[in-house]
């Protein structure tokens, strides 16, 4: 095999090819499990968005916290929340992350640094500020992201805790997911700036704008921004440019969308195909290799959506539980 | 000329009518028309369920979408209302109160007041509220007590789509700040509605079923449950009357307190949580105001102290059922009965 | 060892001692040090009243001043609790609440539900309530029934120095949000307090007088004037007991209701607006749970259903006053006395 | 008389000239008063920065509107709101402005166009935002200005109005009052960007930093934003820096102040001294014309102070009138 042209090992490519195809999966049979109507509530799935999630993932450890949106499910899968609890939250199970309380957009798993998906956008913000604030005064080096989209860019929370962080030197990162919508509405329309760096740098903040279907480059300027608020340097912002696959949520007609424009987005910009050919064409790692990871990904999707069906819902009692640790 | 049409289509003519007889009312919100900036379909979205779907097309120009900024449109509509527009701005969720909640709380509630009358602020806040819909805590709350509490502004919440109509039509028409809440569950909901324009006074209650045994009041959609729990009584001889309030600030406390002088027993059922509620509110003025009249205690049937929960199982035990409403007027009527 | 200190010295004694025992204990807010950035003194304010005065200098770096950005600090305060913090964020007035009322009601509130047990979120959000200080509608708001409202929050209210101090204690180490309620009108207000730390549980009202023929129940500043009331009434032999409820989320309605029982008659004394407020919360479960005690209405005595107006002579009119709780409490108890 | 080289009239410098005058002797007189105990409640003085109320507010008339802040007087009186209603309300009488119920932070003349001072930081942007907007759907060419402190410059609600007045092309200007102070905290401290043009950049906005204590400087540039946004070229942000003479408001002893700082200021940044030399000195006004202004303005004031103190306060049914406009 050929020399590795990329800056991460072999193992840690196919650990990434897994994590994104997980979540492909993971969003893909949502969809289809959605349509026939045994999923409650409301799905935004993350599909498309898939290197996004894990070129800044493979950055981060446990220590490091992520505050993340309604559009959650590849945050938390890149942060490391198990599938299976994932799955069955999205059913509405005792088995779930939250035992089934939260549901989709509520996903958390605080031991791995998950802070939770919020249905409130741009509510992350501030939350991840005070995670930084917290590993500034633990000393533990822990960095926190929080993402949001370009709707989400125009909250109020979201913009003074950029200030905030700037201010307070917090390490944390702005991840702004452009996907070019905020539900049916163009990021043109609602957004007044052409970059969000410029945006950024009204906050004093270092920003930095990649392809985010360019999971290199994702984690390249990933890992720069990273390391400088791991290093003490204070937050930046990271945009990145991608696009959503599937419709706003689960149901949408996207009759806003251009005629073409998910079969030319899945055959342009498909992060994991581009990954996938990258990985391969470099000689670093097999087809062979990567239809393993599919297959695995595939019975562990299989698995989770069965264990899901399978599992119990919450008995009626939780119906008051675990709203005070005492009361 | 009535037709059976669902209160999502009675709020969309409301707009219809009031957009077409003033041109001063404009209608904001995000998503609203939908497909702003995007190559697809214009008019694309209609409102996240489809609500105002239709009005661009007739009244172009008159309805903004808006970015993700809920301070700031919710704001410019009151703001625009103090110069002489009719401003009628979508909030989605009443949830999501929490981002523009200052604007709600500490301006156009209070404007009239701190300057001394000489303002005038007659913007409507329509919004989604109440579970059942799978949506999950943080879109799924009822919240109509802490708007009730403030002074200053009006909350309405219609349980059907003929006073969803009528009151839409007349809080385009009020001069007053109006919180208008729809209960997403209530969407679908139809009753004969008269195709004109037609305003429901605020302030009068409306007694949707006559008994003398038992007085159950609420509002939005357990109002439906409150009917299905009277039918439920009428098979135990318990004839239960139901109040549906319609209005929460103004509040019709005459009928209010007019039915428990005749029936003795009052039942309040309130989605909302149960401390400082809308059951405690009126439970409370009940028992200052008609404390005499009262054969028994006064019950309150609410939501549990806790968020929405997600999973089916809990949420569907978190509204109020009809037996529940059922039981709580069985436990104060029965002996009504019995006698 | 006790001394008589202000409420304002309490409560700086508090976080004082609570920072000094747990170094995750930090304390973040507008001015809190100040002179941030300035050429001045440090620590030039300690607070917008000097509450946190002095505490810089003992604890540097641990207090924390914010930019003007309520929903990023308290919000940060929030998260920075999930993560292991104990932060004291200082909201100032209250009514500032409108401001970042997401990050209270939609988050803190709710992760732990949401989240199925997993996250603990023990932040304390501090802030000036109550009106008698000239402030006008924005500044003097009680609010205390919004909070009291959302459930996962803990929402107190002394109404003294000594409670203060024990009950922020309690607080800070508390592993829920606690909305802590400061009336600015009681800063000055001193009692007993001993110099070390001392926690005050919370849910347990204090019984402030004893009584036997009528029940006054109330929280924060209006519980004084419950006092001079009852000093008023003694002297028409109407022996009235006097509750300050202290914490109003959890509350504590074993002692509300025996008392009750005992004494047959309640007068509810909120200085909040009327509606969905803590007078209708007492007054409705009190009908509802010790319907057969009650010998007479229960009364509420509330501000009006109006903004709080700057003028001082109407100001003085909005807050309830001793003789409007006297009167209150005649109304129902004065055959208790010609019996 | 030499020829005038100002951009305004004899008869306009001598009507700026009353405002700014009429503004500091209010101001410093409010000063003096408060002391004595007086006047109830908080109050926040102007004295200092009223070059910069004059200077737009002199592009203005009633069908334009202004959303001000805590520190409002100024911008009243700029605005044309009667003076003894002001005074009275600042002295909680029924003659006030707002019948006494509004008192000094909520001062508003809708008739004028002033829609209020404002207790809440930042909440007058979206609310100028509705008065752009209702301006743009009557056709009336009206503009509007909100005004807002360094401090307020972070708050959320004021970072969203800028970005919803760009994608809806408003007919609003942000005036940014940065006198260096929020409260004892330095604008060095709190707001993470040297130059308020860089964060409207980010906006969408353009934007312009203006010397406030320079009337001539804030006339030129607040003509140009609002003539651009009168003409339908959108919003911009202006920013004026400037000195506030008092502190943050009566009773702060000021400490995080530099020792001589006030002192300073007084001599150097005084924005009515420094046009009162410019008109003079360029032959246009002479001292005496300036002097009749001065006594005109101290006898304003006088009868205002005088006539609020004998006025009655409202009476105690007012307490709940004015809630609704029908309830
Ligand atoms: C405060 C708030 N306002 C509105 C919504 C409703 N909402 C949910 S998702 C969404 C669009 C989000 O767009 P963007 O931030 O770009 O994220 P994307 O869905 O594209 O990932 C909206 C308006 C919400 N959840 N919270
Ligand atoms: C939302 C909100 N937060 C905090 C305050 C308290 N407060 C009043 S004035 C002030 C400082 C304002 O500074 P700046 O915006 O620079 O205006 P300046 O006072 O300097 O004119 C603060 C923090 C408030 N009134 N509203
Ligand atoms: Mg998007
Ligand atoms: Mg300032």
């Amino acid at each position: 095999m050929s020399k590795n042209p990329f800056p991460l090992s072999k193992d840690e490519l196919l650990k990434a090819y897994r994590t994104m195809r997980t979540i492909r999966e993971f969003e893909e049979r949502l969809h289809v499990e959605f349509a026939k109507g045994d999923i409650p509530g409301f799905v935004h799935l993350y599909a498309g968005e898939e290197a996004c999630a894990t070129g800044i993932m493979m950055h981060l450890t446990d220590t490091d916290r992520i505050a993340s949106t309604h559009r959650g499910h590849g945050h938390c899968i890149a942060k490391g929340v198990d599938v299976h609890e994932m799955m069955a939250e999205i059913y509405g199970k005792a088995t779930g992350a939250c035992r089934g309380k939260g549901g989709s957009m509520h996903i958390a798993d605080l031991s791995k640094g998950m802070m939770g998906a919020n249905g409130i956008l741009g509510a992350g913000a501030p939350l991840a500020c005070g995670a930084a604030l917290a590993s500034k005064f633990r000393g533990d080096k822990g960095v926190s992201v929080t993402f949001f989209g370009d709707g989400a860019s125009n909250q109020g929370m979201v913009l003074e805790s950029m200030n905030l962080a700037a201010v307070w030197n917090l390490p944390v990162i702005f991840v702004v997911e452009n996907n070019g919508y905020a539900e049916s509405t163009s990021v043109d329309y609602a957004t007044a700036v052409d970059s969000y760096v410029d945006r950024a740098s009204g906050f004093g903040l270092p920003g930095v704008t990649v392809d985010g279907a360019d999971f290199f480059a994702v984690y390249e300027a990933a890992g720069e921004v990273i390391r400088r608020a791991r290093e003490g340097g204070g937050p930046s912002l990271l945009e990145c440019k991608m696009a959503r696959f599937f419709g706003h949520f689960e149901g949408d007609a996207q009759t806003y969308k251009a005629k073409d424009e998910n079969e030319l987005n899945r055959a342009n910009r498909d992060c994991i195909k581009m990954f996938a050919d990258r990985v391969r064409e470099a000689g670093v790692v097999t087809a062979a290799e990567l239809g393993a990871i599919e297959k695995e990904v595939e019975a562990l999707i299989d698995d989770a959506v069965a264990a899901a069906k399978n599992a119990l819902p919450p008995t009626p009692r939780e119906l008051t539980t675990d709203v005070y640790v005492s009361y | 000329m009535a037709r059976k049409i669902s209160m999502k289509q009675a709020i969309n003519e409301a707009l219809d009518l009031e957009m077409k007889r003033d041109p001063t009312v404009i209608v904001m919100g995000e998503d609203i028309v939908g497909g702003a900036g995007a190559p697809g379909e214009e008019d694309a979205w209609g409102g996240v369920l489809g609500v105002t779907k239709g009005l661009h097309a007739k009244y172009p120009g008159r309805l903004l979408d808006t970015p993700l900024s809920e301070s700031a449109y919710i704001g410019a509509a009151i703001g625009a209302a103090t110069c002489g527009m009719r401003p009628v701005a979508e909030l989605m969720f009443l949830d999501f109160s929490g981002v523009c909640f200052d604007q709600i709380l500490n301006q156009a509630a209070k404007f009239k007041y701190m300057f001394g009358g000489k303002a005038k602020t007659p913007v409507v806040i329509r919004a989604m509220v109440g579970a059942g819909f799978r949506a999950a805590a943080q879109h799924s709350q009822m919240l109509t007590p802490v708007f009730t509490h403030i002074p200053g502004l009006k909350v309405v919440c219609p349980s059907n789509a003929y006073d969803a109509k009528g009151l839409l039509i007349q809080a385009i028409r009020d001069d007053d700040p109006v919180i208008f809440c729809e209960h997403k569950n209530l969407y679908g909901h139809e009753t004969d509605v008269p195709a004109e324009a037609y305003a429901i006074p605020f302030g009068e209650a409306s007694v949707v079923r006559e008994g003398k045994d038992v007085t159950i009041v609420s509002y939005g959609l357990t109002v439906q449950r409150a009917l299905e729990a009277a039918e439920k009584l009428a098979k135990d001889r318990i004839q239960a009357e139901v109040i549906d309030l319609r209005t929460l600030s103004p509040i019709d406390w005459d009928t209010v307190v007019e039915s428990v002088e005749s029936t003795g027993r009052l039942v309040v059922v309130d989605e909302a949580n149960p401390r400082c509620s809308i059951a405690t509110d009126v439970a409370a003025r009940v028992a200052q105001e008609a404390f005499n009249a009262l054969k028994a205690a006064p019950q309150m049937v609410t939501a549990p102290h806790a968020p929405v929960p997600f999973s089916p199982v809990l949420e569907d035990l978190y509204i109020p059922t009809a037996d529940a409403i059922a039981k709580a007027a069985s436990k104060i009527a029965s002996h009504a009965i019995a006698a």
